[in-house]
């Protein structure tokens, strides 16, 4: 068994303390709680009040909430995974679920025209790519989505 | 997190206390669907004690201004926050709502 | 890599959608979010109110900040580990940290005899034992502190 | 989670709004000890929006009533529900502290 807290990520730089690695079972009241914790972990690594008070609880509301509802239908038996990193260039959020995933590139949907204006779904990876630098997805061990804000 | 509706002379104002997001906004529109039901046609939702708002709390705004029409009712916003101002800009549902600084202004507004 | 909910778990009874996984840097303001996780799942799955209010929330907080203050040393770089099980049986929270452990045995102050009484601290184990069933210590793979509450 | 001190009549009255643990203790302490400092000497915590305590939240409470007695004070507690009860009375805390069932007999108390 490895330790905890390397000195450094994968990726060869300081891990500076954030790491957040969450695995729970897709029901949306839990949401509100994982948002909470990774809320409060930017608020101690001092990133700005917007980040912590919008971009980051919206964005991951909506990866998180995509996440239970469409990649796992909301089955409890299945979880979803979240991993949470801040370096000195990024806050890397990583989802993931156990569904087949989805064309990302296809959900190009603005929200914005007139004629979505009025829509009452549609907006949520609008508003992960609006808020957030990068929106990806691809597939490792299941479905992920990974949100990515530079810290310049 | 919760939702408390009062009477304010012929206005229901709603105020979101905490998120209104995807666990909890089936509670807000049933809520608001009881008061049309019961027969009130002005709301005012106040964001004053308000977190954050998701795609899908801002879809049950939309959900539920369209009733409100429907019914021949009013729905309008107060008291948004800088940060809740921006999440209406991103997605132009500023342009759609009716938004006031205050609940004053709002309630004033009908 | 292997799929994120087996049927059963290691011990072969199945998971009941309950497992919460949790790996987070040692800051105690995070404690309260952590907790209103588990709280928000004992809730789910039905545990009564004492269990949600008191009894889960109470034990959790004391594991979690022993494991982030005497363990880890609140160094953030440290991480604390959390696991929370239910089975038909019993809930069963797990809380890891990078410390060399302690002698649990030894550790056992009656915080409420009268020359205790008044003393500022000292209450985090007895309130575990008082409120759970049964309180562990081992190691594996950092210092282990295992809080078991039977069902009935 | 927040802590309001207000004055009724010669008391301090402390609402405690949510947790009371190891993550927001020292903020209560503190704004208990500049209240002595200015001159205050009789103060009543009201639990009544209280979640849980832990056992710092407890140590917190146990050093402020000393404290307070020190300074030749009196600190009582108030609207215990039936889980924070349970959790005095388990560590026997019911023992050393001077608790009413509600805000107003607190009051009337002193
Ligand atoms: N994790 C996911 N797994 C499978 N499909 C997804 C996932 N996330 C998003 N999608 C698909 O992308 C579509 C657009 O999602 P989104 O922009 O969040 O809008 P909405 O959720 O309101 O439909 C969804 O309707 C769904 O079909
Ligand atoms: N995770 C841990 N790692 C190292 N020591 C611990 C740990 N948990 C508890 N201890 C030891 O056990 C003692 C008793 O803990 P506790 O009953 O919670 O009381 P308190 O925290 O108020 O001292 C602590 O003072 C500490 O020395």
């Amino acid at each position: 068994m490895h330790s905890l807290s390397p000195a450094n990520g994968p990726d060869g730089l300081p891990r500076a303390g954030f790491p957040i690695e969450l695995s729970f079972p897709s029901d949306v009241s839990l949401i509100e709680h994982v948002v909470g914790m990774v809320r409060e972990e930017c608020a101690q690594r001092q990133l700005s009040a917007r980040v912590c008070n919008l971009t980051v609880p919206v964005a991951l509301t909506e990866a998180l909430s995509n996440a239970i509802v469409y990649g796992n239908g909301e089955d409890r038996l299945k979880q979803v995974r979240l991993s949470a990193r801040l370096d000195d260039q990024a806050l890397v959020l990583e989802v993931t679920d156990e569904g087949p995933g989805f064309d990302l590139d296809a959900c190009e949907i603005d929200p914005t025209t007139e004629e979505n204006l009025d829509r009452e779904d549609g907006r949520g990876l609008f508003l992960m790519r609006s808020l957030m630098d990068r929106v990806e997805r691809f597939t490792n061990g299941g479905n992920v989505v990974r949100l990515t804000l530079n810290r310049q | 997190m919760s939702f408390a509706i009062r009477k304010q002379g012929d206005v229901c104002v709603v105020d979101v206390d905490g998120q209104l997001i995807v666990g909890n906004r089936q509670e807000l529109k049933q809520k608001v669907l009881d008061e049309i039901e019961r027969g009130e046609r002005r709301f005012l939702v106040d964001f004053s004690q308000t977190g954050y708002i998701d795609s899908s709390g801002l879809g049950v705004l939309v959900s539920l201004s369209k009733k409100i029409r429907e019914a021949g009712g009013e729905l309008r916003l107060a008291s948004l926050n800088d940060d809740l101002k921006t999440l209406f800009e991103l997605t132009k549902l500023d342009t759609l709502f009716q938004i006031t600084n205050s609940r004053e202004t709002g309630l004033a507004s009908f």
